[in-house]
């Protein structure tokens, strides 16, 4: 046990997160690894999303420690942390609805291409924005659709925008929330599709509901009940644990 | 109970609706099932008032187009939207509360009763709806409806964003409430379990009904499968 | 000074709950609408003149009761036929429209009753003495004023807690679909909602009219400060809104008390000398000078360090 | 409705072509402004045009909170009237200390002083948005316009501070006494001040700043502070609102509280608004339109507020985008070629439009010469037809006509809506 | 040029323009005297009103409107913060654009600084000064023993300042056993309230407030003090209008306050009678009317005939110097050529219960005003620093 472990992407330690009298995180430990897909599954309220907002700074933690890389995060503002380079996505989908969909991918480009508040620079100059916009734009198959506002995008449309927007900043740890919710099956494949692509040479936390995308997409599973990790272990395990069985996956899975 | 013939719906200029017709007896589960973006939630919202549509929809034999959403509601046609649509500031108790309509009688269900379908919502009674985990909100969403105690419920995709065992536990939900002298019309993304407890399913494409049958009958069905639900 | 205190307290009091009677009905919509009414005081000043042609006429008592209901249904037909079109556009546009209405109201008032203030008095069976205080006399009207003050205050309270109605308006304001589709007629509600609110603040104005003046550039007046206590007090609470009365009435008249100034604080040392030079005008100005802008201060104040406002319960 | 939004947002590919059309653009803007004097050549004309391009630069600076960041402010004439302040301070110091520093630099100090307050009280109002953020800059709009009443040194008082413009350095003998001269001035940092403006919101600041007024929350998730965004646009606008106020105080060599109290903030809301906050043009239209009513209307008759008022409910009512968002309505039908299936039916409109508001306007002036002016006597004329208001002819008139002309004009904006939409290219709906 | 074009530019719309429709008002009913009688040099005389919102900078916008329209004469008065401005930019504009000239009537504003430091060859002004005011009314109140302490209270602009400094310095002088218990000033009209501001007063132990006030600002603080009973004798400047009589009546202060003014209603003079009847009777729903406004018209097209012109260039030498039987009681009066300030009998009165034969009285309130002292035209002559510069 002494080899040097590689500093690991996420690491969680006792967080804990109350609202008012109820505490919906009671002392998380988490670890992932560099460039590992890793998926979060747990009953409905067990508080994964929350743990996101947790890690993406949208919440403050009330304890415990959330390192990225090595580097204490807990506590930072969202943007901060973005900046550090862990960028996230949303269970409900939350783009700039206005603003074309080329804007909101290239919105999304601009701070990690050093361009920050740079209002003396002219945005349609920046060939390197374009180029990257363009190119996330194709990746999530929305390129024939970039001069219409993103709010009257179809439902997937939006998932797949919501996804864009996570990679663009080119974050080496992604955090999607239900990425497939409210799919068909035929849309569900293409966003796995999507997701193993732009999860390449990326650590990937990911929270699903559905089984199939999760044992076919993860490398290791943490099962969240009632704001505890119970199991975090690799998808074979997981599915053979009787502990997960009864607590989250009932029959469907088998 | 409720039916709907040549019902026709437009988003701004996008027809969007073009002709469905279908119908839901007493006491019956019927599915509509389809891709993405055929029309399904707008087939429901169009029987809802909203958009406005085209073409015959009755209830119990009374007519519903041109009706509005709240008249629609008293007639006795309960709504649970795709997006859920919680008041977010509202508590949950509240929430439910607001379900009620004026002037029922003898409710099916009292708040006590709905407490008891999801206890684990008792226990957030007092936060604010825009609170809750994305399940709990579809909890919320179908009690809310219930509250309002309608005879006929349209449910848009409810095991969306739901955990497998929860999932179940909807199946049975409905078919508890159809026991109970509701019908009940379905659109949901989760074959296993339209098919499951479905007395009949439609099957849409592009804004038509294109199979109209049992789900024995579109088990058989093949080329219906393949074309229009790609499994 | 016990003298300054006890007449500063009582005047603060009365103008406080004066402030309050006005303001109530813009809480009533703001908080329940989420419309900011810009109009809100041109509707009071509808109901001071509607009470002032009214009571000449049938007398004060009739006045009192006819001209609210009237500017309610003025307040209703402006819900239906405008703010309600408007209403989709989100709440920009509707404050916008409310601020073209201020105009529009306010020129009608100018064609019906001129520029110059109108003769609205003291009901004769209200204008005596009450009571007299360090020989200061509290007349009757005041403590009528103070009276329906706290009786409205008491009503909206009941109401707002007994009816769902406060649920389903808050409800509309993110899902109106919904909620019409839950059974509610979200649209009749509004209508209401505004129609009482407006009614509210005509009833302010047929009981201040007398009091203040009542000329066609009351409202313009008055329009600032209500937005002030609103805010002060929280959105969405009328309890808010009473104390955001109180305390700016009472702030008010103890501040127009106190002659103070910097100079008078810092007397006369040698640092004075070099504060005076450069603080300039700020040096000599004293407390009452300042007493108009107090809620201006108290606002940015609130708003900065208790965003939701005193008693608020969501962020404005 | 919203497309208006989205043309902000240009197609990422038609920005090579619209390349030339863009130079084109200002290169026409700026012949125009150099032109304008030869065509309306009055006195009059020239004042107004002055007026106008103060409000242009003030619009625009305010347009950048509430049109491209979403911040509506009620106190953005702080900024207007503060810039002013500092450059009539300026020019009494300067011009007396003859400090050798021409006049059309002086604009500058009022950008400075702008920028300074906008930095001060920016600091306070944009950690807040929405209502809390509109609550603050009305509750400092009060403040400052009142203070200003109060530190009477600097201030001036009511009567406010003037200074003499002529008494600066002067380049090329221009004594900038001449109203001319002074259009010149204006027109010159007017342009400058458009095309500033305009480049901002092609910057990758201008784009975040669309992405804050959408959505602010997710902006921090992108990497951004959203507060930090607010702050640089409430700067920059408070900028060029200074800037505004430095073209006012040489225009009018006059600065008072007034300027920036609560009618001056609520008028330039309405001209931005009616101008069309979801297009950069938007707000130049409006303060053109705008200053022309409230300089010609207050002329024509005393209920000009009465008019204005109208206007301005109609505008949020019925095109919520204002006249830019209508114009730009018709972009769609002139790219495909088919404007003119549909001008019929706008000039269809615009006949009983027309007759609508004339009787509108009859109706109006006869109960205000019946009521206000009814010292003045019954007989009154318009549209040079005298007649007698206590008779009940012309209000029948009015009455009819207004009715009649509103009927038609509804039928025909019905029609025009269907031509449009038949107009309207196909969007190919996948 | 078939008419002679008079510019008014005052507040005709928002709080101000209850007094400022009253000036229009007059203007008109003088022109169409004016013209009934065939007109001045046999043109008609127009007014046109201009909206100034009572806002400095708005005016100079309307005056440059009015000029680029051809008109010569701007007669303007609401409030000496606009006045200030006005007549700053007429002579800086008739400065710039010789061969010009525009002259502006103030028939109201009347901070010292228009006729002294500030003063202009382009600017006449008909009513008198503060300091000429406050000069007579402290002459009126030495020989009253019964004042101990007096409060002053005014609004907080130039002219609220110059009055009540010049009340500081006059009694000072005059009385120096009088005590000043306060020295108040409160914005310009945006107090609703003034309770705060009597209970003020009253603690002061004041027997005698001064106040500059005008428009609501004076009816809403005498209204207050009628609610709460204070006992104290009032002297103003402005208690004629915009509801002060009545305010005055419904507290009852009968004889109590005290205005000083040009004119007043019921001093018998027949030709005003006359011609103040027949203007109130036209204008009765605002009857309000300033006896200067007919002194000022009056001179101005008196000097027109005289120099056969309507340009100021050339009728204002007439009007310098010019005699002129007051309008109230036909007592002379005149312009005084070093700055331009008509000097003319002024009238102390109180307002109370209209007695034998006087006809007229204020809002309809039944009270009218009684004469309580006159002052005669050589006793309100002050010296002036202005400094004149002549074309
Ligand atoms: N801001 C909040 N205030 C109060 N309670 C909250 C808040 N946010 C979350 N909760 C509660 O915390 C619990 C966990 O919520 P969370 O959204 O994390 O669940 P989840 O695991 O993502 O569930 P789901 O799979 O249904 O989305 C829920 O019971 C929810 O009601
Ligand atoms: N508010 C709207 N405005 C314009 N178009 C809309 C709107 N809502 C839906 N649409 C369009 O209508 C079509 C049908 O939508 P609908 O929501 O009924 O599909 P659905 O069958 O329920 O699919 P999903 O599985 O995505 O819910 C889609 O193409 C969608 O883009
Ligand atoms: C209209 C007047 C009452 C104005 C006042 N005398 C002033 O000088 O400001
Ligand atoms: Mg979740
Ligand atoms: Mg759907």
């Amino acid at each position: 046990m002494n080899e040097a472990r590689p500093v690991p992407a996420i690491e969680l330690a006792g967080v804990r997160k109350s609202f008012g009298p109820m505490e919906i995180i009671r002392g998380v430990d988490l670890v992932v690894a560099p460039g590992e897909r890793h998926a979060v599954i747990g009953p409905n309220g067990a508080g994964k999303s929350t743990l996101f907002h947790l890690i993406s700074g949208h919440y403050r933690p009330d304890g415990g420690t959330i390192e990225l890389r090595g580097e204490d995060i807990a506590g930072m503002p969202p943007q901060l942390i973005n900046r550090r380079g862990l960028s996230r996505s949303f269970q409900v989908t939350n783009i700039f609805p206005r603003l074309s969909v080329w804007e909101n991918v290239r919105c999304a480009t601009l701070w990690a291409m050093g361009h920050k508040y740079a209002f003396w620079k002219g945005v349609e100059r920046l060939d390197e924005v374009r180029r990257r916009t363009e190119e996330i734009l194709t990746e999530i198959d929305l390129m024939d659709r970039a001069d219409v506002p993103a709010g009257v995008l179809t439902y997937g449309e939006q998932r797949a925008l919501e996804i864009g927007l996570t990679i663009a900043g080119s974050a080496d740890v992604i955090l999607l929330d239900e990425p497939t919710a409210g799919m068909s099956h035929a849309e569900v494949e293409r966003v796995v599709a999507l997701i193993r692509k732009v999860s390449e040479n990326r650590t990937l936390l990911m929270i699903e509901h559905d089984m199939h995308v999760v044992f076919d997409l993860a490398d290791r599973i943490s099962v969240l009940v009632y704001g505890q990790v119970i199991a975090s272990d690799t998808p074979e395990r997981i599915k053979a644990n009787a502990a997960v069985q009864q607590a989250y996956l009932g029959t469907e899975a088998a | 109970m409720l039916q709907v013939s040549d019902l026709h719906a437009y988003y701004g200029k996008s027809h969007i609706l073009q002709g469905v017709s279908l119908e839901v007896g007493d006491n019956e589960i019927v599915s509509i099932l389809g891709r993405n973006g055929v029309g399904r939630s707008t087939t429901l919202k169009a029987i809802m008032g909203d958009p406005a549509p085209q073409g015959r929809i009755t209830f119990r034999g009374k007519p519903v187009a041109g009706r509005s959403p709240h008249e629609i509601a008293h007639l006795g046609i309960g709504f649970v939207p795709e997006e859920r649509a919680i008041f977010p500031s509202l508590t949950v108790e509240q929430n439910l509360l607001l379900g009620i309509k004026r002037g029922v009688e003898n409710p099916r269900w009292s708040l006590e009763e709905t407490w008891k379908l999801f206890p684990q919502l008792k226990d957030r009674a007092n936060a604010p709806g825009g609170a809750l985990s994305g399940g709990e909100q579809q909890m919320l969403t179908i009690c809310r409806t219930l509250m309002g105690n309608p005879d006929l419920i349209m449910i848009d995709e409810p095991t969306e964003g739901l955990a497998p065992q929860m999932v179940e536990r909807i199946g049975e939900l409905l078919q508890e409430i159809a026991q109970r002298g509701i019908s009940i019309l379905l659109v949901e993304q989760r074959l296993v379990i339209a098919m499951r407890i479905s007395h009949r399913v439609y099957v849409m494409g592009h804004g038509q009904i294109v199979f109209e049958g049992t789900p024995a009958e579109l088990l058989a069905n093949e080329a219906i499968r393949r074309e229009w639900l790609e499994v | 000074m016990l003298e300054i205190i006890l007449v500063s307290t009582l005047n603060g009091v009365l103008y406080g709950m004066l402030l309050f009677l006005m303001a109530s009905g813009l809480t009533v919509i703001f908080s329940m609408m989420g419309v900011l009414n810009l109009a809100h005081a041109s509707f009071y000043m509808l109901g001071a003149f509607f009470g002032f042609e009214i009571s000449r006429r049938l007398g004060f008592w009739p006045a009192l009761i006819i001209a609210p209901v009237l500017v309610g249904l003025i307040g209703m037909a402006v819900e239906r036929y405008g703010l309600r079109r408007v209403h989709k556009h989100g709440h920009v546009a509707e404050l916008l429209f409310t601020f073209g209405l201020t105009f529009v109201i306010t020129e009608m008032v100018e064609m019906f009753w001129g520029k110059l203030p109108v003769d609205y008095r003291v009901p004769p069976s209200l204008d005596f003495a009450a009571f007299t205080v360090f020989s200061v006399n509290y007349p009757a009207f005041r403590l009528f004023v103070l009276l329906i003050s706290v009786a409205i205050f008491i009503a909206l309270l009941l109401t707002i807690k007994r009816t769902r109605i406060g649920l389903i308006v808050q409800a509309a304001l993110t899902h109106p679909g919904m909620v019409g589709m839950l059974g509610h007629n979200v649209d009749r509600i509004f209508m209401l909602v505004f129609g009482v609110g407006v009614g509210l603040a005509a009833i302010a104005g047929v009981i201040a009219g007398p009091i203040l003046i009542t000329q066609s550039n009351m409202a313009a007046l008055l329009g600032p400060i209500l937005f002030v206590v609103v805010v002060v007090g929280g959105l969405g609470s009328l309890g808010g809104a009473l104390v955001a009365s109180l305390l700016i009435g009472l702030v008010q008249t103890f501040a127009v008390a106190f002659n103070v100034s910097l100079a008078d604080l810092f007397g006369t040392s040698q640092l004075s000398a070099v504060l005076e030079v450069w603080l300039a005008d700020i040096w000599r100005v004293t407390i009452a000078q300042i007493a108009p802008i107090m809620p201006y201060i108290l606002l940015v104040l609130v708003l900065i360090f208790r965003p939701r406002g005193l008693m608020g319960t969501r962020d404005t | 409705m919203n497309q208006s939004a989205t043309i902000s947002s240009a197609a990422p590919a038609s920005t090579r072509a619209g390349l030339l059309v863009r130079y084109g653009i200002w290169i026409a803007l700026a012949l125009t402004l150099l032109l304008l004097p030869y065509v309306f050549s009055s006195r009059l004309a020239l004042s107004t045009m002055s007026l106008m391009g103060t409000m242009i630069v003030f619009a625009l600076s305010y347009n950048m909170l509430l049109g491209q960041t979403g911040l509506l402010s009620f106190g953005h004439a702080v900024f207007f009237g503060l810039g002013g302040f500092a450059t009539v301070h300026m020019l009494n110091l300067v011009g007396g200390n003859s400090y050798p520093i021409p006049l059309p630099l002086f604009p500058v100090v009022g950008a400075l002083g702008g920028l300074f307050f906008g930095v001060l009280f920016g600091a306070v109002a944009t950690k807040r948005a929405g209502t809390a953020f509109a609550m603050i800059t009305l509750g400092i709009g009060e403040l400052v316009a009142s203070s200003a009443l109060i530190l009477r040194r600097f201030f001036g008082g009511e009567e406010g501070i003037t200074t003499d413009r002529t008494d600066m350095l002067r380049v090329f003998g221009y004594s900038f006494g001449p109203q001319i001269q002074v259009y010149y001035l204006i027109a010159a940092w007017c342009f400058l001040s458009i095309v500033l403006m305009y480049a901002i919101t092609r910057t990758p600041f201008g784009r975040i700043c669309n992405a804050v007024r959408d959505n602010p929350q997710r902006v921090s998730f992108i990497g951004y502070d959203p507060s930090t965004v607010r702050f640089i646009a409430f700067s920059l606008s408070g900028l060029f609102a200074g800037v505004a106020g430095g073209l006012s105080a040489i225009n009018f060599e006059i600065v008072n509280a007034a300027q920036m109290g609560a009618v001056e903030s609520g008028s330039v809301v309405l001209m931005t608004y009616i101008g069309g906050v979801g297009n950069f043009a938007g707000p130049i239209i409006g303060a053109i339109l705008v200053t022309w009513l409230q300089l010609i209307l207050s002329d024509a008759t005393t209920v000009w507020p009465l008019y204005v008022g109208l206007l301005f409910i109609g505008v949020v009512m019925f095109a919520p985008g204002g006249i830019a968002g209508l114009l730009s309505m018709q972009q769609p039908l002139l790219a495909a070629r088919t404007l003119h299936r549909v001008l019929p039916y706008y000039f269809l409109m615009f006949v009983p439009g027309a007759v609508a508001v004339a009787g509108l306007a009859m109706l109006i002036e006869t109960s205000h010469q019946f009521s206000i002016r009814a010292a003045y006597g019954p007989r009154m004329t318009l549209y040079s037809i005298p007649f007698d208001v206590t008779t009940l002819t012309p209000w029948a008139i009015g009455a009819v006509v207004f009715a009649v002309g509103l009927w038609l004009f509804l039928r025909a904006a019905r029609l025009a809506r269907n031509a449009y939409d038949a107009a309207l290219p196909q969007r190919g709906n996948r | 040029q078939e008419t002679i074009k008079i510019g008014y530019v005052d507040p005709l719309s928002g709080g101000g323009a209850s007094i400022g429709q009253i000036g229009l008002n007059q203007l008109n009913f003088i022109a169409d005297e004016v013209n009934a009688r065939g007109g001045i040099n046999g043109k008609q005389v127009q007014i046109v009103g201009y909206d100034n919102q009572t806002n400095p900078q708005i005016s100079l916008v309307q005056v440059q409107k009015a000029i680029d329209e051809g008109i010569q004469v701007i007669v303007q008065g609401n409030g000496s913060s606009v006045a200030v401005a006005v007549s700053d930019f007429i002579t800086k504009y008739n400065e710039r654009n010789p061969g010009e000239n525009i002259v502006h009537l103030n028939y109201a504003a009347i901070d010292p600084v228009l006729t002294n430091e500030k003063c202009s060859y382009w600017h006449f002004t008909w009513d008198a000064s503060a300091d000429i005011k406050m000069e007579a009314l402290t002459n009126f109140m030495k020989d009253k023993e019964d004042i101990k302490k007096v409060y002053l209270i005014s609004q907080d602009y130039s002219f609220g300042h110059a009055v009540a400094g010049a009340a500081k310095r006059m009694l000072n002088e005059k009385r120096p056993d009088i005590e000043i218990v306060g020295d108040e000033y409160h914005p310009l009209v945006r107090i609703t309230d003034f309770a705060p501001y009597v209970a003020k007063i009253r603690a002061s132990g004041a027997d005698t407030v001064i106040t500059g006030n005008w428009g609501q600002d004076l009816a809403l603080l005498i209204k207050a003090a009628g609610e709460t009973g204070l006992d104290v004798d009032w002297y103003t400047f402005y208690a004629g209008g915009a509801g002060a009589p009545t305010a005055i009546k419904q507290a009852n202060l009968e004889n109590k306050v005290f205005q000083i003014n040009e004119g007043i209603n019921n001093l018998g003079y027949g030709p005003a009678e006359e011609r103040a009847g027949a203007y109130m009777e036209r204008f009765s729903s605002a009857p309000v009317y300033f006896p200067r406004v007919f002194n000022m018209m009056d001179m101005v097209f008196k000097a027109m005939e005289e120099a056969g012109s309507e340009d100021p260039g050339d009728f204002i030498p007439k009007l310098v110097e010019m005699k002129h039987d007051s309008f109230a009681k036909g007592e002379e009066g005149f312009m005084r050529a070093d700055d331009h300030q008509f000097f003319q009998p002024l009238y102390i009165a109180a307002l109370g219960e209209l007695g034998e034969g006087e006809k007229f009285d204020e809002e309809h309130t039944g009270w009218g005003w009684k004469l309580a002292a006159t002052v005669p035209t050589e006793d309100t002559l002050l010296p002036t620093t202005c400094e004149m510069e002549r074309p």
